[in-house]
Formats: structure tokens, C-alpha cells, sequence
């Protein structure tokens, strides 16, 4: 990675981060309706998986979706307005929160059931394979969405979307049809109040990719170097017809569960041992430390992205309401 | 006789069953120490330990089967689904298991499982998290389907499906937890498959059931003000559907209006219409109506929201609309 | 036109939309070598080869959640659920994901899947493999769905399923499939959403679909002998609803009968009947009236099913019933 | 096991093995309708498993369920009369092969759903578990099919059935919650027509149990004394509370899927090359060699199933066709 990238991913992060913090004071004040997930804590693996990624590469997302349109180039702008419901979110308002998808950077959506985006990834690696292996000489329908024939698939999922079904059915298939695809799961260690242990009688989400012939890794994700290192080997993997892989980030999110969460189920100390390791700190103090990175810059950065999450409030706060008479419309494609 | 939540009443009406008979247990998740996503069994955990008071992880088939398996044993699970569009997941469990071993078995088992489930908007959850899907299982033979509109009905009707020694698909109403009604201090059942008439009219039946009675009740009181007197009646139970007071009470008025947060086509309001017109067509004055959701995934914004949902005054036009053409 | 079975004109469909357009393949199990259970993709494998007839393990959400996911990439899968029972299993997929991607995400994404599915009974298969569980996906905004009656019908609505770029249940019938029909040479498609008069009558309207057509066929022929004339209408399409056509029919004739072979209560008969009587109210002469499946899970042993299951002497048994009261 | 549990599973595997070549030549002759799977050649798993249980012991089956059924001491007179679709049947004639139970033995129902009994049986331990660690004092409603609270449950499943998403989710509940139950899967090679390679990327179902934390354990499906060993000691973990076990028997079923299957999938080479191990083959050899059983007594037991067989025949023919008048019997319970 260049230093230019470097700078653009802590600031990436930084977004990320800023963007959930004044979030989380949008919905405490009753500006923004409905619920929410947020992200902060977790900015390292969004980030670093994106930097391991082509920007023409796919990704699916769950319910806690924020961080990972931000990583993959989703405008700040458009995911503000969505979260206010706006006729200028990606989403013309529809969706909101959990339903947030942007085509134009290959974010296959946001998703409110755990784990649904699991089978929709495979099968979006499935269409790149097929694109790869026998060049399609028509376009789909419209053509917007066309697979790339060397593009992977980057499929997010929390360590409790590993305990339904379609976790076990998916990476089947991937394994049997070697699709080219990253199965990530940013393992918080809670899904919402149910911690690790009773939602699984293991506590390494990686090792499960045994069942299904494809490698299992497991990554600190509070560490960006890390993360984007084991998905540049999956991706290569991936893009050299050998496969899907399984990565998991051992991460923590900082807020609750979603905005009503009090967070009654964990302790405030294990909250602080984990800011100690704040993937944002981390990787500011690495890039201080080897001069990618100044004091100057830093704040510099700050202020940007400051600015470019208050200008996205702005462009929210300004949008057009969506018009109700318009609500039947785009039912059917 | 207490004032007291809809969501109370509820966690009153599981507390007092799992008193009253071991066999009840709950599982679902984060149903413990978190008291589920809408805090209805907050505390049940202090009292009845994590074996009772079980969470369990994210997979709604299997832990719907993992009751279904425990009630053929004698156990009587009550199993939350955290929002009544997860229960798209559970379908197979439900619908090839729980409501048909009993007769596919001939006879030897049965599936006493209450599945409580919150259905409905309002809440700018989106369309993963709104939908009303209730009108499937009135579909399934072997299955009941509760609907509760006030807290009363809530506890009484609770307390009916898990005593009951079949499967019962319980459907909550997220708006309606937050709302008051009053609840007797003794102990009491409302049996499942009795309608209620929530108020006495003459022109027209408005027949709803959750959160559409309040509704309803809401469009007959400003009616009335414009001379149009409406029946009100709660259907309570959609299965087994209680026909006759349906049935009562548009030989009465002649006029029938059928309001419900779901969607439109296919809903519990074609069956409730089909069988209007089956049974009572020589005294029907006019069309049997429907006020329902919009077809359309329920929307996030406010305002798409809103649109797509019905509420009194979508009521009210309709009933007016017909009052001109047929009153 | 050739004479050809409703399997084999379905098998021609996929054929012809595979030759014509590269993004179109087929997954399911045992699809391949085996041509899937009822033998309707037979063949298929030695033409496309086994990347695009496509074997998958027993995971009905996930592969169609697979389907859902390479559609959204330009593909157009068509994905085979063996039995229509098993589509309990891949609710969520349909109902949270393919219905509502397009919608939901603001139009940018869509979702050109096909879901072929046999339905029905009569072949003794017992209470997991013989439900008609169609009613459920007209309650679903977003999905399509199509239930032919015939070879002709199968192969032009599929391939018309095919070119759709939304999600089309396709309804198929177990029954159906061993019978044959004519089927043009050329190319042709059936637009979805058009009902079909299949026999003209005078004193009522048969509302069928699928199986039933050819039971609501043979009633009206035997009718006839009895002076009593009935107008067969075909729904072909249950979402769209052609209620055109219906409404037509049943303004001319006064009198409709839906048949269907799901169970009643909640089946696609209430949202018809529930539509007829919105809208043409003032020309029925008597209640429409529904003939379907009881009210029970589909038992295995012969005498059960068939006093389960609607026929066409149950059908002339209502309209006999219906004429004699308000001929 | 003593010389009379061998003679008497002996004999149990033959008859499963003569009720099934019996039901063939009856579907083929059209005497039977609607459709039906055969067990011929599992049948040292069926009977090797119950011969480690005990009588109130529980048990789910799946879609080829007859032999798990006879093996766990279900009268063949109704057995065969459900199959007739006999009024007299176990479930009255309204379920028929795949939806058969016997609740008299613990026997909770053939399954026409693949995977469908995996969360049933999994809730079933659940029961035995409650019931032990809390004994009840009131009866469940009617009473009668109360938990043991020793009782273990036993899951039958194919290695087709391993790729549903039940497998992985009830297998992750009964792993957290340690409960009473061993699954078994009867790999057979096939689901329908597809094999092994085409189902799974691993070809070792077992070793998916350490997804749970639980053992996994391959065994000889063709060997009675081996599968009745693994599933002794699995009975007896699960006996002391420590929980579920996964055992894989490695299979064949001899005849094709269902009725209306050729068996082009799979070659005449691999099926003779699996008859050569011969189940009740093997059995009886070992049982002739150490004189548990004489030539003149395994003739005498071939004669007495057969005619325990041609009994159950007669009584399934003679029994009443159930009353059409009576279909909405007992929808509700
Ligand atoms: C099928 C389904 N079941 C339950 C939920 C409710 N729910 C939303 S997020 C969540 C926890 C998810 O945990 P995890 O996958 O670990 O992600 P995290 O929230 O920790 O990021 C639950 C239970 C849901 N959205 N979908
Ligand atoms: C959910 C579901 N999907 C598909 C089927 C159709 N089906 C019945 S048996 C079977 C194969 C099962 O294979 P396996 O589990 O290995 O058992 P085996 O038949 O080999 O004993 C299939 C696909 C079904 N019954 N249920
Ligand atoms: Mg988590
Ligand atoms: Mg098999």
C-alpha cells in the first residue's frame, strides 16, 4: 500500500467513525426516525478489506451496513439522506438504514435479516464465475449490474449471522463451485445482548470453514494492516480460480446493539479494554510513527471529515421529502 | 381491574402460565436478560432461571422445530420471533411440522407451541421490519391464529393459545405494546375463536382485528358525527374465524367494511369478504369493502410510510364512499 | 401446432430462452442427469452442460438466495423447487429479498428469477409433497405468479416468466404434466396477466387455474346436459390478477364459482371472490361461491385425498347447488 | 451384547431386508401407490444403533424411514398397513411411507421434509434435558409422550440432509447446550442423483462436528458391531451430560432413490462392489464363525420373516380403506 492510500483509508476511517458518532446524536435528539446500527469500532476491517479490493469487485452488508458503503465508496451525501428518509438517499427513502444499496461501487445492499445476504453474495460470485468462464455476449437486463469476469465477492456477516442456515448452505455451495468470493465475518463478540458462548459452542467462527473445504483465517480487526493483508491473499485466491475463503476479524462495536440498547449484558471495563486497542489509534499512531503521517495531517483530516459529515447532514436536512402519490412506483422493474 | 401495557399484560400472561404449569417454557432470541427486542419478558429471567427463559441463536427454523420436538415430549414452548417477517424463515418448521403432525401422525402427537410474533409498521423500521404476514396461516389447516387489540385480550388470548394443545401463531402488534387498557386482577381466559363487538352501530359492520380495531373504533366515532353509525366488531382469533358474529352483524347493518395492516390481495380481509358473501349475500346492501395496506413493501420514510398503511381516515373515506353509493 | 406434453413444452421453453439468451441457466436438485423429479429437464444437460444445469445440494433458501444474487448481476436463473411444499424453506429469500430488492432499494438493482414449482396432489404423496400453497405469493408485492393449464399455456408463460424482469413463481402441476396439448411451432409467448375464456356460457362463471381448468371443463360440459351453461374462464396469471376479463364474464353470466385445488380458507378463491364482489356487485344475481382443497393437510391414502381434494363433480355439486337457489 | 440380542438384530436386519424387497415388487406391481423410499442395504445402522439404545429411548427419521422404524420395534402389521394406506396404519393412512410414526416406542415420525426431523429430535433432547435437570410434576397434555430423564434421542439424516440449514443449526444449539442426542448420518453416497462430491466440498460429514464442539465419529455402516459400539459409547456421553454427538455411517442403499428411479447415476461396478459387504452378509458370517448362529437357524430365521412379512401383507390388505367421511378427523388436537 502507497502512502496516498494509506492516508485515504485513516481518513476513511475517521469518516466512518464520525459519520456513526454524529448519528448517534441525530437519533438521540429525534432527528432521524426508525432504528440503527452502528459501526464505530469496527472501521479497520471495513476499511481494510476495501483496501485489499478493485473497486469493481462486489459486497454484501447486513444490518449494521454503514461502515462498509462508506469503505466501498458509497457517497457520505446519499447514506445521510437515506437515514433521513429522503427522496436522495440510494435508496429514494425507501429502505433506510437496513436497506441501502449503491450499484455504482458493486454494494450489493444492506440487509435486515441476519445473514440473508449470505446466499446473495454466493450467488453473485456464482454470476462472476459464469461471466469468467463463458463470456456472455449479451448484455442482462439493462446491463447496469454486469459481473466482471475477474471481479470477487466480499460477503459481510456478523459471528450470530454464522448460526442460521443459510451461513451452512452458502458455503457449501461456494466450496462444491470454488466461487470466487470472501466470506468476512466481523465477529463482535455479541449478537445484540446474546454473547459468543450461547450463541455458539465454539469460539472461532474461521474453523468452521473446514466443513466446506475452503481455508479459515482468523484476523485481529482492530488492526487495518492485518485485515487488508488476509484479504489481499483470499482475493488472489479467489481471483486465481481457487476458491472462496473464510476470514474472521475479532472486533467490538462501541455502541449498543441498536439505539435503544443499554448495553446491560457487558461490563464497561471490557468496553475500555477494547478502546484501548481503537483500530482508528492504532493505525494513526503506526502511520505517525513512519511519517506517513503528521500531527498537522491528522487534524487536517479531522476537520474534513468533520466537514464532509456535516455537509452530508446538510445535503440530507435539504433533501425533498419523498412524494407519497409516488409511493407504488418502481414495484415491479 | 388494573390499567396496565399491552406488552404487561403479555409478559403477566406468560409469567402466570409458567407458574401454573412447568412444562411452558421460552425460547427465542435475546428473550433473557435483554427481555426481548421490544422488552415484553423483561425480568422473566430473574424469575425463572435461563432454562426457562432460554436464548438462543439466530436461526428461526430450527429453533421453531426445536420446540416442535419438545412438544411432542410434553413440553409447552412459547417461542418469540423477534419480528413476524423473520417467520418467513420458519415457514418449513410451522407449516410441514408443527401444523401437521398431529393429523399426519394419526393422531399419536401433538404440537402445543404458542409463536408469538410482532407484526406491523409505524415504526420507520423498513421492509424487512413491517410487514403483516398474519393472512398466510389462516391458509394452513391445524393452525390458530390469535390477534389481540387491547392488553385484556392480550393476556386472556395468551393464556388460551398456551393452554391450548395445539400450534398457535400469536401475532403482536409493535405499536400496540405501548398502549394501555385495563386487565382484571383474577385469573381469566378469553377462549380463542370468539369475536368481540367493540361497539353497537346500524349502517355498517367494520370488522378489524390488532391494531386496526383502534383504528376503526377511531373512523366509527367521527362517523357517527356524520350520521353514519358503525358496528365495530374485533375478530380476536383470524383461526378459527368466528363466523356468526361476522355474520350477526351484517344481516344487521347490510354493509361490511374489512380493515387490516396487511396487504391488500390475498389478505384476511378477501377470506373475511368471501364468507361474508357466502353467508350472508340476501341481506348485503352493498359491496363488502376492504381497507388495507397498499401492495407494496411497507416503506421507510415517514411519509411513504403513511401512504402505504391504512388508518381511520382511509376508513373513513372508504365508508363514506360507500355510505353515498349504497346508504 | 404438434401435439406435446405440458412437461415437455416446459422443457422446450427453458430450451428455446437458454439458446436465445446466454444469462439464462438452471439450478436446483438433481436437475442434471436425473432431469429433476418429474423428469421436466431431462436431456437439458447434454445441450448446456453442467454449468448452467446446474445440481445443487439440498438448501432450498440458499439456492434460491443464489438465484437472487446472480440475477442482481444480470443473470437470469430459473430455479427449480422439486416440490412446491419445499418453497416453505425459501420463503425468506422470496419473500424478504427477490419481491422486494427492486423496491426497496430504490430501483437500482432488480431480480429476473423464475421459481418453478409443481403443485398439487393426487398421486398419493401424502401431506409434504401435495400442497398448492400458490395463495400465499399474491399476498407478496413484488412477485409474479403463474399457474398454467396447458402445454401451450407452460410454454409461452414460461418463456414470457423467463424474459420478465421480475421474480415469477411458476406454478406447475404434477397432474398436468403427463398431459398433452397443442403447442405452436414458432416462437410465441403468453404475456403474463391475461386470463384466457376457455368455453363461453350464459348462466355462470367457472374461475380456475392449473389443474382445475381442466375439472372446471368437464363440470361445465356435464352441466350443459342439464341445461345449466357455464362460462370457464382460465386465470393463467394469479398476480397480476386479470380481473378484466373476471369482471366481463361475471357481469354478462351474474354468477361466479372459483375453483381451486389449495385449501380454502385464505386461497386464492377469497381474493377472487373478494374482487368480483368489489366490483361488480350490482350485476351478481347470486354469492360467488368457492370449491377447493378442505380445510386439511393432503392425506395419503387414496379415499382421503380424493375427499380432500376438489374435483369436477364437486364443482357441479356447487353450481347445481347455487342454481337451484338462485337460478 | 449376549447371543440373544445378536439372534434377535440378526433377525430384525432381515427383516427390514425382505420388507423392502416385499414393498418393491408391490410398488412395481401397482398394489401400492404414491411413493416410497427403500432402506435395503443400511440396515446394519439402523439395527446397530438400536441395539446400544434402550426401549424409551428416542428417535427421528427421515424420508427412508421404514427400517429405522422396524429396527426400533414398530409392529410390521402397521408399518405395512400405513404403507397400504390402511385405516389400521400408524398414522390411520394419512401419512403413508414418509410420515410415519410410533409413538408406543419413541418413534417420532419418518419425514418427508430432507433435514426436517434434525430440529425436531434436537427440541426432543431439549425435553429429556428440562426433564432431568428439573423433574416435572405435572404431565405434558395427555401425558403420553412424557420424557425420560435418561432418555437419549437419537437423529437419523442422509448426507444429503447434512447441507440443509437445519443441520447446522440444530447441531450448534444441541453443541451449546449440551444436549442428550446423537445425530447420525447414513452417508449412502447419494442425495437422489447426486453425489457426494456434488452435495459437499469435504466428502467426511463427521468432521463438521467440530463446527459444535462436539465429536465426530466415522464408522462402517456395513459393520453392525461397529456402529453399535459408536453409538453405545455416544449414549452413554450423552447419558452422563456431556452432551451430543455426530457419527457418520458410511452406506448404500441398494435399490434407487424412489420407485420411479434407474440408477443412471452410478454404475453396476460400484453397486456390486458394495453388495460384497453385505450387511446382514457380514453379520451372519461373524455370528456362524462364533457359533452364535447355525445354518439350520439362520434358514429358520428367513422363513420366519418371510412369514412375519406375508403377515403383515395379509393384515394390511384385509384392513379397512379409512373412511372418507372421517377426513377432517383430528386436524385439531
Ligand atoms: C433472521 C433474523 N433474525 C433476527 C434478527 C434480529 N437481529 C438483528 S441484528 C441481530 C444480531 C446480529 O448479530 P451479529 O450477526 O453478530 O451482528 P452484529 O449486530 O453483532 O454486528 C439480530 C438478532 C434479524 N434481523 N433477522
Ligand atoms: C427440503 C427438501 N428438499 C428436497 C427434497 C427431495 N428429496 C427427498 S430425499 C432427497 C435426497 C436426500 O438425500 P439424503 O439425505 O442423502 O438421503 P438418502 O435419500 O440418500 O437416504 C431429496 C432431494 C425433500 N424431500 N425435502
Ligand atoms: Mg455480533
Ligand atoms: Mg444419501
Amino acid at each position: 500500500m502507497d502512502d496516498k492510500q494509506l492516508l485515504a483509508d485513516y481518513r476513511r476511517m475517521l469518516l466512518i467513525r464520525r459519520f456513526e458518532e454524529k448519528l448517534d446524536s441525530l437519533f438521540t435528539s429525534g432527528v432521524i426516525k426508525g432504528t440503527s446500527h452502528l459501526y464505530a469500532g469496527q472501521e479497520a476491517v471495513a476499511v481494510g478489506v476495501c483496501a485489499a479490493l478493485r473497486s469493481n469487485d462486489f459486497m454484501t452488508s447486513t444490518h449494521r451496513g454503514h461502515g462498509h458503503l462508506l469503505a466501498k465508496g458509497a457517497d457520505p451525501k446519499r447514506v445521510m439522506a437515506e437515514l433521513f428518509g429522503k427522496s436522495t438517499g440510494y435508496s429514494k427513502g425507501r429502505g433506510g438504514s437496513q436497506h441501502t444499496a449503491c450499484a455504482a461501487v458493486g454494494f450489493l445492499g444492506s440487509n435486515g435479516i441476519t445473514g440473508g445476504g449470505i446466499p446473495i453474495a454466493t450467488g453473485a460470485a456464482l454470476a462472476v464465475q459464469m461471466t469468467a468462464s463463458a463470456p456472455l455476449t449479451k448484455d442482462g437486463h439493462a446491463g447496469r449490474n454486469r459481473a466482471h469476469p475477474d471481479a470477487v465477492v466480499v460477503c459481510f456477516f456478523g459471528e450470530g449471522g454464522a448460526s442460521i442456515g443459510m451461513f451452512h448452505e452458502s458455503l457449501n455451495m461456494a466450496g462444491i463451485w470454488k466461487l470466487p468470493i470472501i466470506y468476512v465475518c466481523e465477529n463482535n463478540l455479541y449478537a445484540m445482548s446474546v454473547p459468543l458462548h450461547e450463541e455458539s459452542a465454539v469460539q472461532d467462527i474461521a474453523h468452521r470453514a473446514e466443513s466446506y473445504g475452503m481455508p479459515g483465517v482468523i484476523v485481529d480487526g482492530c488492526d487495518y494492516f492485518a485485515v487488508a493483508r488476509a484479504v489481499a491473499e483470499a482475493a488472489a485466491r479467489a481471483r486465481a480460480g481457487e476458491g472462496p475463503s473464510l476470514l474472521e476479524a475479532k472486533t467490538y462495536r462501541y455502541y449498543g446493539h441498536s439505539k435503544s440498547d443499554k448495553r446491560e449484558y457487558r461490563t464497561r471495563e471490557e468496553e475500555a479494554s477494547w478502546k484501548n486497542r481503537d483500530p482508528i489509534l492504532l493505525l494513526g499512531t503506526k502511520l505517525l510513527e513512519t511519517d506517513v503521517l503528521t500531527k498537522d495531517a491528522q487534524l487536517q483530516a479531522l476537520h474534513e471529515v468533520d466537514a464532509e459529515v456535516e455537509a452530508a447532514v446538510e445535503f440530507a436536512d435539504n433533501s425533498p421529502e419523498p412524494d407519497p402519490a409516488a409511493v407504488l412506483d418502481e414495484v415491479f422493474a | 381491574m388494573r390499567e396496565m401495557f399491552y406488552s404487561h399484560a403479555i409478559r403477566e400472561a406468560i409469567a402466570e402460565e409458567m407458574e401454573r404449569d412447568p412444562n411452558v417454557f421460552l425460547l427465542g432470541e435475546d428473550v433473557a436478560e435483554y427481555g426481548g427486542a421490544f422488552k415484553v419478558t423483561q425480568g422473566l429471567v430473574g424469575q425463572f432461571g435461563k432454562g426457562r427463559i432460554r436464548n438462543t441463536p439466530i436461526c428461526e427454523n430450527s429453533f421453531v422445530g426445536v420446540a416442535v420436538g419438545a412438544a411432542m415430549l410434553g413440553m409447552r414452548p412459547v417461542v418469540d420471533i423477534m419480528f413476524q417477517d423473520f417467520i418467513t424463515l420458519a415457514m418449513d418448521q410451522i407449516v410441514n411440522h408443527a401444523s401437521k403432525i398431529h393429523y399426519m401422525y394419526g393422531g399419536q402427537l401433538s404440537v402445543p407451541i404458542v409463536i408469538r410474533t410482532p407484526a406491523g409498521g409505524g415504526r420507520c423500521y423498513g421492509p424487512t421490519h413491517s410487514q403483516s404476514l398474519e393472512a398466510w396461516f389462516m391458509h394452513v389447516p391445524g393452525l390458530k391464529v390469535a390477534a389481540p387489540a387491547t392488553a385484556h385480550d392480550a393476556k386472556g388470548m395468551l393464556k388460551a393459545a398456551i393452554r391450548d394443545n395445539n400450534p398457535v401463531v400469536f401475532v403482536e402488534s409493535k405499536l400496540l405494546y405501548g398502549q394501555k387498557g385495563l386487565v382484571p386482577e383474577e385469573d381469566y381466559v378469553v377462549p380463542l375463536g370468539q369475536a368481540r363487538v367493540v361497539r353497537e352501530g346500524e349502517h355498517l359492520t367494520l370488522i378489524a382485528y390488532s391494531r386496526m380495531v383502534g383504528e376503526a373504533e377511531r373512523a366509527a366515532t367521527a362517523l357517527d358525527r356524520e350520521g353514519i353509525s358503525c358496528e365495530v366488531i374485533d375478530l380476536r382469533t383470524l383461526a378459527p374465524l368466528d363466523l356468526q358474529s361476522i355474520a350477526d352483524s351484517v344481516v344487521k347493518t347490510g354493509r361490511a367494511v374489512v380493515v387490516e395492516e396487511g396487504c391488500l390481495t390475498g389478505g384476511v380481509g378477501a377470506e373475511v369478504s368471501a364468507q361474508i358473501v357466502e353467508n350472508c349475500f340476501d341481506y348485503l346492501n352493498a359491496p363488502v369493502q376492504r381497507v388495507a395496506a397498499l401492495d407494496v413493501a411497507v416503506p421507510c420514510a415517514d411519509a411513504l410510510e403513511r401512504a402505504a398503511l391504512p388508518d381511520a381516515g382511509k376508513v373513513m373515506a372508504t365508508v363514506r364512499q360507500l355510505m353515498q353509493k349504497y346508504g
